[in-house]
């Protein structure tokens, strides 16, 4: 029941520039309108993640846009995205947050639904003469897919595969998953959930921005001595590349490679985590030392899915000022050595009291009402647009602080928006 | 930490604690944390403190599960030499809030790593923050162990569960 | 200052089908404006009873849609609907909830009106050039009317008068006066005020939908042994009659004829209750044991007055996803040995810690979180209409658990948004 | 119960009554409602218990006005019994709550039904309750009357003012 | 980023008529919508005053109808309104109430600005191919121009001066000036700010309205014997003068030339205040006298600027039906034994628990409630129309209680409106 | 008062106060303008009274700067006598609220002009209002000084600093 779509009234060329962006973008509700009926509900979106749906008919609520989604497990193992609303007169279907069940029954009149959306039953079923007698399933996502056990949905009945939606950065996640020595990587440590008063474009934007860290984290940088300050400086050799369509990543291989210590990335020595070093040599051979110095992907998957090294991050939008941050930490199948650090590493930087994420989130909503102002009107993303460069694979790239990301962002936001 | 939450078994209330002497404690804590006394604040615990807010529910798994905070004395200090930095900008400026505790109820003892028993307290508090993003009412219960050292009363684990850390909450950047 | 009415943008037709309706009539704030414009401001609607202001000059605080009302009973015993703004610069003229006066003064500069609305006097007239120079009194409701004391206003000049508004809904009042000895309710127990964040129309349908009961509270009827569920059941002889007009009832005294047993309808025999039996014998001689067997209507008045046996419900609107439900006990003159009782059931049954309306109302709740969701898009009203019959008197009736009477209701309700 | 409310007065504060003991029966009265305990907090009641929420007003006539609560022993068990199902869906999922119970106050004593006299204690109360619906604050005045029963104090009367009684509140299925 | 200018769908001249202006004017929010732009970014609007920001480098966060503003000084003391948002990527740039600093830090990417909004620097500065080449400074309010230290702000390039803005209503300032001895006023005494949910229109028109004392204010009146309610009666030889522009006043020096005795207006007597006396003979030598007996002016400078007498109030829109009072103490150079006195006379009297505009303010509020309704339409502002004289230098004139006031509001607002 | 505020040091706390009996003297005072008491509220002030609710933060020169409230016992006696007359239309009619006190702390003494020593007491509080306006809720620390006068305790002080007194707030027509 989303508002009319305003088809008049957005003229984006006007709004999005090659160097700078509009504030309405950010602020006015007939573009989040839009926004919803062309990104939210047509693109692929990021929603969860298969293993937190290990079992059989295991199953948790989960978000998609403003929609209440239910995602399943079937007896088969088939991975469903239910829209948690009964079909014959609109009531909540699904209470609980996660659970095992196979079917799920409405409170108001008793109808039950198999956990693939189909209809089961209906009591007194002589007031439709009798069994079977209405087509009438749950609602669904149209479209499911998963890579790497990353589970995605759209509404819209066809478009581009999922594979052909994440694009290049398909291989970021394959970096992740290489990290296990199992080839596996699990979303199985729960959710924070960060309520944010600001504009989801912020936040995605923010993600691949590396001008900020050496500013809004110098904070925790300081006091804790991090090395990834470094990384976002002016001197770094890092890269901030344009994936294309609207994905970006900051790649920090350059300067892993240069010092070229394995677990480097994530802190640490091979010492310290010799089974891990050594499941990993198993799986990978003479590739696993490569794999273990360039360690962990930080890409933005648009619209919704961040990968921050040991960090998941589900975006989602609440209304044309506020959005959710679902953040979670990587768990890698055959890591032990490396999970319980992960998990305890993400509860102290991200999340509503993490010693990162709080800062940023500090900015999004300063930045929210920041645009809420006259003048000037507009948001720049020129940063480092004269010293573009081309890398081999043919991608658009920056330096470490360049906003290459965000102009990646805004050519395929234009063009999803105008479609 | 969830071992102790899960299979100890709450002693019975250690000797020698006078009631009036816990809460006045408590409001103590409360007060060094509304007016952002962090070198204060970060005095009362022990070596050993654990200072806990859980997500999702009450009673998750800390180990294997992602919370809010789950803070040892390290980590404390961290937070403590973060915010003292003046650019912990979800801090900065800071929270104006007060808390209220209330319905404090002395509930047992609790064995702790030294050998000794720590006194369990339960309490629920409603915190009432302002901030230029809006003002915010916070609530839940709260469940304190303190202890004896060198003849001060000193605060080993603090859990906080909030009534709604089941959804999502705001940034959560002062001392609950 | 309502909105602008949206006369355009609104194909009832598209959304409003025999068999099922449109979510975005819950939803969209156009179609509720259009609501408030073609219904709540047009037809008549329930306000309150005259039995809240029994003596000349007492008045009480009522809602009318979004309107501030103030009832009043003026010297010479009439009724009048007052709009609670003054004439002069549109401060709020009467503060207290009820009260007994013959008059109301404006705080801000002292104007007085006469309980009938009329400007009595304003200070220092000169600056009007005198007295009785201004032609300025409150506002009214147009017309006022009643019905066996229910107090029923409409803001059209013109248009179909209460009695042809009620038609055959008016013989369902005269079921519950007939149950009072004197031939008198009143409605004196106040009025439990229940905050819903739910559109007001799934509360007009839920009232005569008898699929719900056994589902929604088989809590209490297993818990107290109510034999209310089996009324409600498939194999009721229970019948759910569209009244027209958009009135709907169902109709319990097929299943209490069977039983013909006075005064089980209100759980008691006439043993328990000798000076009540005596006194309906007095009033109604033969008739009075069919009355006593046959009990207290369940009907649904459109738009907003509900008569559930012993309680009666007010509903008013207040957003689109938010409206009031006002409750109390039916009081029934001559019946003492009833009314205390009836007052006691009501605080278990409705209210917000009700035994009953709490749950329809957490229905009510989740419904409206149900129909903001993409998919399905439609609300099933098809319930019985294959096996719906005409009885003796014309009406369509469906059997306990048939969904006849929403099918009246949108009936109506299209024609009046069309009108 | 409005004869009492209006007419006796109230008589003087009984003996061996320690203020502490009567807060900390309160906080636990209080515990087992936030904590929807349904077996331990009806068994704090005697047999003459009356629950009583009104409306529109703090002292309206509850047997000729209609109150949002007014349950006596055997309602009380009725009330338990239907949320116990599990079905009670006003409360299943159950909200989530903390409520903060103040200035206790001991105000005198009340002749009960068997000749005693119950102590009387006044007590302001702020509930926070997380729903899906949403957050929601209930504030007011809660007057209590206990009674010891064979050594355990009981409840035998708990009148809840909300400070909004007299507008329309949202569904109060939660043991206030 | 204000919404779109809703260009049709206003009929001024169907809203507002010479006797009376209709409750949509309060409601509708198109209408506020173009309230902001044709009024509150259009034309002369009082920000804050000089005495603020004494020292260089000092400055002070202040609003301008929606706007977050930072009133700064610079090293020359030039006075600035800056827009608190940073021009790269909209973050807040000030967040200290008040403070001195000649720069201002953004803390997203560390971008630093001058306190004339000028751009400074931005780190890492090559991403922008050197120093001093991005044109980005911070959003300025175009025109600032001060009056007797009262700041007022523009968002109009050109237009009327500031000096043409005030017109006649210059001269009430001069009046309040006058009573220093030192011909300065400050307003250093810090602000209350009082959130009030009413249409900022109701208070413009409130501040000049001489009907309403007596009766808002009667109960202060009364226990205090105060003899402010006779200057607002009937018998008052006081006068309500529209001074064009939108500004108007009420003149209450005919009563004090009656009683011709200095410094009644402030309720005290010269022995009282020997110095004060001395230090004005001293300073206005003949006038003095008459400065004293005549006293403060009680004058609301369109749209937003009201003085009274001691206090001075800023008035600020938040939405259609919400809007800021800010008050304070006038402080009169060279006037010690009056400042004091002004302060602890303005607390009991202004903001939130002030004895006299907490009542006008429930007043609003309940104006706000009592506009929202259907019937009647129109607020009355005819009051005195037939009465309405013409004085020696042309202005029109009512008495003490007569609407003279609201109607040249009323007749600047809509021209500034259909401009 | 700054004065006092700022350069006077705080003595130790004087004797002979009994903490339960502080509080209760809290209570009372808070059920007093909880109800509107005004004769029962007024009457509790010492002739030195002050009563002030700061603007703009909490340690401002009342002096040159405005407050929100800054009674002497006189003014007290006015907004009193005013509020009586029915007519105080922001509070005509009365809210309806309920305010809880907690976290009370004895801070120490206080000289005061009759140079005697008057008991500092600091406590939060939330009060939750309901006008026909809306609900409100406030909060913020209190400081009182209290003072035995002929055997009965009395306010000499009472300053309010509201959380978010660094922003606009609504009318503050209640006896905060
Ligand atoms: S709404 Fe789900 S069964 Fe009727
Ligand atoms: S607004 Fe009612 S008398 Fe003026
Ligand atoms: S937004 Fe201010 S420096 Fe980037
Ligand atoms: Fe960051
Ligand atoms: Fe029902
Ligand atoms: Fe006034």
């Amino acid at each position: 029941m989303t508002a009319v779509l305003p088809s008049a009234g957005i003229d984006l060329d006007a709004l999005i520039h090659r160097d700078k962006v509009h504030g309405s973008l950010y602020t006015d509700r007939s573009i989040f309108a839009r926004e919803l009926a062309k990104i939210w509900y047509t693109t692929w979106v990021f929603v969860g993640h298969e293993s937190e749906v290990p079992e059989p008919n295991d199953y948790v609520r989960k978000r998609l846009g403003l929609q209440d989604v239910v995602m399943t497990r079937d007896k088969d193992g088939e991975v469903h995205l239910l829209l948690n609303r009964c079909a014959h007169r609109g009531n909540q279907v699904c209470d609980d947050v996660k659970g095992n069940s196979s079917s799920f029954r409405c409170p108001y009149h008793g109808w039950t639904y198999r956990n693939t959306g189909e209809l089961l039953g209906y009591p007194y079923n002589q007031g439709y003469g009798g069994k079977n007698k209405l087509e009438l399933g749950m609602g669904t996502v149209p479209r499911v897919a998963s890579y790497a056990g990353f589970v995605f949905g759209s509404f819209a009945d066809q478009g581009p595969s999922l594979v052909e939606h994440l694009g290049a950065a398909a291989g970021e996640i394959d970096r992740l998953v290489g990290l296990s020595p199992e080839g596996k990587v699990e979303l199985s440590a729960g959710w924070l959930q960060h309520k944010t008063r600001a504009n989801w474009k912020l936040l995605a934007e923010n993600e691949t921005d590396g001008y900020h860290p050496q500013f809004v984290h110098g904070s925790i940088f300081g006091v804790t001595g991090s090395p990834i300050g470094a990384l976002y400086s002016d001197s770094s050799t890092a890269v901030t590349r344009n994936l294309g369509g609207g994905h970006s990543e900051n790649d920090l291989r350059p300067e892993f490679r240069k010092f070229a210590e394995p677990m480097r990335w994530f802190g640490t020595t091979p010492e310290r985590v010799p089974d891990y070093v050594a499941a990993m040599n198993e799986a990978h051979g003479a590739d696993a030392e490569r794999l273990m110095i360039e360690g962990a992907p930080h890409v933005m998957i648009f619209p919704n899915l961040f990968i921050a090294e040991i960090q998941v991050f589900n975006i989602q939008p609440v209304a044309v000022g506020e959005c959710l941050q679902y953040s979670t930490a990587v768990q890698l199948a055959g890591a032990a050595e490396l999970n319980k650090r992960m998990i305890s590493q993400s509860i102290g930087s991200v999340g509503p009291a993490g010693m990162l994420l709080a800062d940023d989130t500090e900015m999004y909503e300063r930045n929210q009402r920041g645009v809420e102002t006259l003048t000037p009107e507009w948001l720049d993303v020129r940063r480092g647009l004269h010293r573009e460069q081309t890398d081999e694979a043919g991608f658009t790239i920056g330096t470490a602080t360049d906003e290459t990301g965000m102009r990646g962002f805004w050519s395929h936001y234009k063009s999803l928006m105008e479609a | 930490m969830t071992a102790v939450e899960t299979t100890d078994e709450l002693l019975s209330i250690p000797e020698d604690w006078d009631p009036r002497e816990v809460e006045q404690f408590l409001y103590r804590e409360a007060r060094l944390a509304d007016e952002n006394d962090y070198d204060g604040w970060e005095a009362l615990w022990t070596d050993d403190a654990l200072y806990w807010v859980p997500a999702g529910g009450a009673d998750i798994d800390p180990i294997n599960q992602v919370s809010v905070i789950y803070d040892n004395r390290n980590r404390i200090a961290t937070r403590m030499k973060q915010v003292r930095t003046g650019k912990r900008y979800a801090q900065a400026p800071p929270s104006n809030l007060r808390r209220i505790i209330g319905n404090v109820e002395l509930l047992g003892g609790r064995t702790n790593p030294s050998g000794g028993t720590d006194l369990e307290v339960g309490a629920n508090f409603l915190a009432f923050e302002s901030r230029q993003r809006g003002n915010e009412l916070w609530g839940g219960r709260t469940t304190y162990r303190i202890r004896r050292v060198d003849g001060e009363i000193k605060l080993a684990y603090k859990k906080v569960v909030l009534v709604d850390n089941d959804k999502a909450i705001p940034t959560l950047a002062f001392l609950v």
